[in-house]
């Protein structure tokens, strides 16, 4: 328990950034990351839910009772889903129409409920803040990173702008299903590799 | 037992707190997101037949019980004058319900022009019908009430070709739409004169 | 009749739950490593997904929708499907101890298995009726079956090769999903 | 809102309500530490352990099959937490360690030239590998691949070694093992594991009653390491120094030297040697022992069978009691055997070491009179374990009996042992063939008596005991009268014995035990001049701990007088007693004494864990060999000469009670070593290489 605040914040951009380190959570990143703008409002949203989960389970920890904590913890969850849901339906419908059913399923995504209950159950709410932020904003980076891959190679553009020549011919699996499953695994060996000392 | 009524306890607070400010955030955000989802569904039919008007007819509508059902109308205001609506109706086609805007000049009864909203037509045939403006300006003029038929059941309006069933699908839609617009004619008027641009 | 046969093949092969709509994957990835497993989490999901559709279809269409308080859809499935698996359980576990021990095991893994709360979501979302929600769960629920046991056929195989060091257990495993989701773009010519 | 509110007001009442009634109804009981384990995780149910869910890692973890820190989303404080709670319990808290049991190499012949791929789980799934041997190495070191710890290597002889300090017991190579040839365990589950069919024996462990790992010990000694020689045989035997002494050593029957080779490898002399060099060094070697577990146990009894059973339940962390009737701790090894041939100072120095580990005993106290059943569960004991002993000597049921002089086998060498001043007289008989009524012969001689007969009623080939004491015995100058079957005991006007009138017999048809059953022959009345007669024909339990008015009367015996237990676990009829030693099987040796205590300390943890107390899957119990390892030839084995065992010159031991063997020399000791085969199941190693099997 000897981090700090800013050790907690950045173990979840480089130590434990999911999916890569922490292997969860991978439907919503095969699924929504088929273009960066989805990828990184998949991550703000889930952000969003991690940061306030975190705070929330890290206030009430004291309160609730440990055989019914994990059904606490999803209506804790689930509460700031819909939170998010109606927000992005009132300020970005056009997301809300692209992530679709990702959205309610965030409350499925073991990153958040692991995170409230491995870390946010046991510590003091800045801590809790801080992880949830760095776990968020890493989760954020992977899937940016990977629905950059997928966008750029898959239609030739990224964010709207041409980056290959249009001479270009794109891999149009790789914004379907099976390029979704071998971008994932080939960026995985890539960090295996990166991450071996 | 004590530890079972603590547990159901913390279970039925909790959950009911939650339903308490989502239900909250709902009644803040209910009228942004039905504005969000009919600028985002109904906006761009509407947009395409109301493309000269001053105000927001997405914004500026009202809405009307017809038979049993809610129904959102429209308003479109020409130089500073509430002059016409649109509402939606629906109609069986090739591929399921069928929704077309109809906009209806409120001082002429003239049919001011016609779009799809939703639809799930054979892609390449029925599917047209989102950008054939050649047959939907067939329906611009002529008055909204009285039955619309396409030309092979007797009536005045050239189908698309290979799209029969698309197309008489439109024109029952329309024909409904007058039926509405005959009931509530005198509401609609009343109504629109709230809307001043 | 025929809408059902349709209903049937897109939701077990073209849309498969796994391979085409990207769900259900921390399981498909985490119990595809041993055969046994894979037929037990299949067996348990099949179960679960079918029991949780009826239900969750139930409220929304009495309650949700009758009360006009469908933003609360997320919350409503969610306590309901982990309490049904968690009720499942303890009954299983002493009812039927035989039963428990080749299916219940999985169960809890159910709970956050996307695939059961995401085809709960998508029978509301497609307007199904009780009898097409029943269908179309059962026939998701044979699809994620499905692709497991034949993916853990696969990985079974797998262990064998020379991986290189890198790309070992979860990252070819990935790899792997894509080369058989691959082969199930194949049955989009189907209907 | 008030919808909402309502809503999930019910909601969450109904699923609380439901779940809470659902865990009363549906209540199955379960260990509390899985709860306390699966609090910890994460309760994300991801599956990313590769196990069914969070309750299923808890399970795994909780029965040892999965380390603490299974859960890859719980930081280390929970992962220390988890370790805790199991650390109070033998088992994971210890470190795990990688042992290779495999030591053949590329003994064992081919079946087949394999050219596939380079990797056990490949070789194994053709036919379960080309080696002739079904549970051997297989060499293509998948366990190497495995090690993420650099601890795993293939040594020269082509199976894999284990750099101890660098394996943390993470167990990845003993899950990529296709045999069992890299085991992870920890030290408790070593100490209790039984012999089975899979595991790598070698004849001689396979007849163990103690199934102490020989070719391992053996190999430490001609290596020179004599250290890890005793914690080898400690695994399994905490008695080496006396059981180096005393052991008739079964084990040297099924030695594959003695098939081609003239003699067997001495074993057990091996074994004294080791145990010697630790003893006579002063330095006790320290004995590991896993973490506290908080249960009691009561060990009634302290010979062999109590001190092994006491000594294995105390390495696996539970607290032990020893009660025991005799002033002195030793039971047998003490009251039964003579002092020349296990010194006392040599006994106490060992018994010594065993009490060290922690373990509090009473001396002089008696079961039935000092305490009793109802006393040891109200004192707290969770389990008790009854090594009692067989020390009612069996009367001869002849008149006379009773007379001064008399006395039985027991009786005498206990009194003895207890350097208590025994009354005889000039002229000796001793009735019976065993290893007592040796041991009351060699003792008669060392006291002085002038005439020793021994007197049996068939003939030496019958005769039940060793047949080196016999012989020690006939050298000591015993006369031995066979076929003769006490009449009556003569007495003289004093009540005292004036002599021991016998039949002579003869031997008829062989009986059911297939001895030649001896049959009187009439009018043969023949009389023995002795003034002091002793018989030694047999012992069975005194029963005296049945006390009337506890559940000891419950408790199960047979016609024998011996406690009733299941010999595999070596539990009886009332759950919480167990029984093994000579109480439990009649009378024994002490090497089946020390393996049934380490059976009954096996099943008492069970028992105190709350698992079922079942035999161990697959084990081999009861000295059941593997019939492929049994050779009729062994070739490859040339004949090497036995380094004989130094005694005492008769003259002189005759006059003493100093111990009359002596150990080997050390240069003879490493010589004696290497005459080992280095055996497994099918491999050892010839002396040619060429030949080799």
């Amino acid at each position: 328990m000897a981090k700090t605040i800013g050790q907690e914040f950045v173990k979840g951009l480089w130590e434990e950034i999911p999916p890569f380190r922490l292997v969860l959570g991978l439907c919503p990143t095969l699924a929504v990351t088929k273009s960066v703008e989805n990828g990184i409002g998949m991550g703000v949203a889930t952000t969003f839910v991690l940061v306030c989960a975190n705070m929330l389970v890290s206030i009430l920890s004291g309160v609730i009772p440990s055989k019914i904590r994990i059904a606490c913890f999803i209506i804790i969850i689930a509460t700031f889903v819909t939170v998010v849901e109606l927000m992005m339906q009132a300020y970005a419908y056009q997301l809300f129409l692209n992530l679709g059913i990702f959205i309610p399923l965030i409350v499925v995504n073991c990153i958040v409920l692991g995170r409230s209950e491995a870390f946010a159950s046991k510590n003091k709410l800045v801590p809790s803040l801080a992880d949830g932020l760095g776990i968020g904003l890493g989760y954020t980076l992977s899937l940016t990173v990977i629905s950059a891959v997928r966008e750029s190679l898959g239609t030739g553009k990224l964010m709207g702008a041409q980056v290959f020549p249009s001479s270009f011919e794109p891999f149009a699996f790789m914004v379907e299903a099976p390029g979704a499953f071998i971008c994932l695994g080939l960026l995985l060996c890539i960090m295996n590799i990166i991450g071996k000392k | 037992m004590r530890e079972m009524i603590k547990m159901v306890v913390v279970l039925v607070v909790l959950s009911s707190l939650s339903g308490g400010v989502l239900g909250a955030l709902k009644n803040a955000t209910e009228e942004r997101i039905d504005n969000q989802v009919l600028k985002f569904v109904k906006g761009p039919a509407i947009e395409s037949i109301f493309k000269e008007a001053d105000n927001d007819p997405v914004a500026d509508r009202f809405s009307l019980t017809v038979g049993e059902q809610e129904k959102n109308f429209f308003v479109a205001v020409y130089d500073g004058n509430p002059k016409a609506v649109a509402f939606e109706t629906f109609a069986s086609g090739f591929g399921g319900d069928m929704g077309v805007m109809v906009a209806v000049d409120v001082e002429t009864d003239e049919i001011i022009g016609v779009s799809v909203t939703t639809h799930n037509e054979t892609p390449g045939i029925g599917a047209t019908i989102e950008t054939n403006e050649d047959f939907k300006k067939q329906f611009s003029g002529k008055p909204i009430i009285g039955d619309h038929k396409v030309k092979d059941d007797g009536g005045e309006i050239t189908a698309m070709s290979g799209a029969t069933v698309t197309s008489r699908a439109t024109c029952k839609a329309v024909s409904r739409a007058g039926d509405i617009y005959e009931q509530v004619k005198s509401q609609i008027r009343d109504q629109v004169k709230n809307f001043t641009g | 009749m025929g809408d059902y046969t349709v209903l049937i093949i897109s939701s077990i092969l073209i849309n498969n739950i796994v391979l085409a709509q990207y769900l259900g994957i921390c399981p498909f990835i985490g119990t595809s490593k041993k055969m046994e497993t894979a037929t037990g989490m299949a067996g348990a999901v099949v179960f679960v997904m079918t029991l949780a559709a009826i239900i969750t279809w139930t409220i929304d269409t009495y309650f949700l929708k009758t009360l006009d308080i469908e933003f609360l859809r997320t919350i409503a499935f969610i306590l309901v499907i982990a309490s049904l698996v968690q009720f499942v359980e303890m009954f299983l576990k002493k009812s039927i101890p035989a039963l428990y021990a080749g299916l219940g095991i999985f169960l809890p893994l159910i709970t956050t298995n996307c695939a059961v709360m995401g085809v709960c979501l998508i029978n509301i979302k497609e307007e199904y009726n009780f009898l097409q929600a029943l269908t179309s769960s059962i026939s998701y629920a044979i699809g994620f079956g499905l692709a497991l046991v034949l993916f853990a056929g696969v990985r079974e195989r797998v262990i064998l090769g020379r991986v290189p060091r890198p790309l070992q257990d979860t990252s070819i495993g990935l790899v792997t999903a894509g080369m058989l989701a691959l082969a199930f773009i194949g049955f989009r010519g189907l209907v | 809102m008030i919808e909402a509110i309502l809503f999930t007001l019910g909601l969450g009442g109904v699923c609380g309500v439901a779940l809470s009634v659902a865990s009363k109804v549906f209540y199955v009981y379960e260990d509390p530490r899985i709860a306390k384990v699966e609090g910890l995780l994460a309760g994300a149910n991801c599956g990313g352990c590769g196990y069914a869910g969070c309750s299923s890692a808890a399970v795994a973890v909780v029965n040892g099959d999965a380390p603490p820190n299974v859960c890859i989303l719980v930081g280390p404080e929970n992962v220390s937490a988890i370790a805790a709670i199991m650390g109070s319990e033998a088992g994971t808290a210890e470190p795990l360690k990688s042992y290779n049991n495999c030591q053949g190499g590329h003994r064992a012949t081919d079946r087949f030239v394999y050219q596939g791929l380079n990797q056990c789980s490949a070789v194994s799934a053709l036919y379960g590998g080309k080696r002739d041997c079904q549970i051997g190495c297989l060499g293509f070191g998948d366990c190497v691949n495995a090690c993420k710890f650099d601890a795993l290597r293939i040594g020269p002889n082509g199976y894999p070694i284990v750099d101890k300090n660098k394996c943390v017991g993470c167990g990845a190579c003993e899950r990529v093992c296709p045999k069992s040839i890299i085991e992870v365990r920890t030290m408790s589950q070593r100490l209790l594991h039984l012999n089975t069919e899979d595991d790598a024996l070698a004849p001689c462990q396979q007849t163990c009653p103690a199934e102490i790992d020989i070719p391992r010990y053996v190999t430490h000694i001609r290596e020179g390491e004599y250290d890890s020689a005793v914690d080898t045989i400690r695994e399994r035997n905490p008695l080496l120094l006396a059981c180096g002494r005393v052991c008739p050593h079964p084990c040297e029957e099924f030695c594959r030297r003695s098939i081609e080779d003239e003699e067997a490898v001495s074993i057990n002399q091996l074994k004294r040697f080791a145990a010697d060099m630790e003893m006579n060094t002063g330095k006790r070697l320290p004995i590991s022992k896993a973490p506290d577990t908080g249960k009691q146990v009561a060990v009634v009894g302290g010979g062999p069978a109590g001190l092994s059973c006491a000594y294995f339940l105390r390495r696996v962390g539970h607290n032990v009691t020893i009660f025991e009737a005799m002033p002195k701790l030793g039971g047998m090894l003490r009251y039964g055997i003579p002092e020349y041939r296990l010194p006392k100072a040599v006994l106490d120095w060992e018994i010594e070491g065993i009490l060290n580990l922690g373990i509090d005993h009473h001396t002089n106290v008696k079961m039935g009179l000092d305490f009793d059943l109802g006393s040891l569960v109200g004192g707290g004991f969770d389990a008790i374990f009854m090594g009692v002993g067989a020390w009612k000597d069996y009367k001869l049921k002849i008149p006379g009996e009773n007379l001064t002089g008399c006395f039985t086998g027991i009786n005498f060498l206990s009194a003895i042992g207890n350097q208590e001043k025994v009354d005889i007289g000039k002229r000796a008989a001793v009735i019976g063939g065993g290893n007592t009524a040796i041991d009351c012969v060699r003792t008669l001689i060392r006291m002085g008596v002038e005439k020793v007969y021994l007197v049996y009623r068939r003939t030496r080939k019958e005769m039940p005991a060793n047949d080196v004491e016999i012989v020690a015995a006939e050298h000591e100058g015993v006369e031995f009268v066979f076929l003769a079957a006490p009449n009556k005991v003569i007495e003289d006007e004093n009540n005292s014995v004036a002599g021991l009138e016998y039949l002579q017999m003869e031997l008829g048809e062989p009986d059911a035990s297939g001895r030649r059953r001896p049959v009187p022959v009439e009018g043969s009345e023949t009389v023995l001049d002795v003034d002091t007669i002793i018989t030694a024909i047999g012992q069975s339990p005194d029963t005296a701990f049945r006390t009337p008015g506890t559940r000891m009367e419950e408790l199960n015996l047979t016609r024998w007088d011996t406690i009733d237990v299941n010999p595999d676990t070596c539990q009886s009829n009332v759950p919480y007693i167990f029984a093994a030693g000579d109480g439990a099987t009649g009378p024994a040796l002490v090497v089946d004494a020390i393996g049934g205590g380490r059976r009954a300390a096996r099943g008492i943890d069970l028992f105190l864990k709350g698992k079922p107390v079942t035999a161990q899957n697959r084990a081999l119990l009861s000295q059941r060999h593997i019939p492929e390892s049994i050779f009729t030839s062994v070739p490859g084995v040339g004949k090497t000469k036995r380094k004989p065992m130094p005694e005492l010159p008769v003259q002189e031991r005759i006059h003493s009670f100093i111990e009359a063997d002596l150990v080997l020399a050390e240069p003879d000791a490493l010589e004696e070593a290497g005459r080992c085969l280095n055996c497994c199941r099918l491999c050892y190693n010839p002396d040619n290489p060429r030949n080799a099997a």
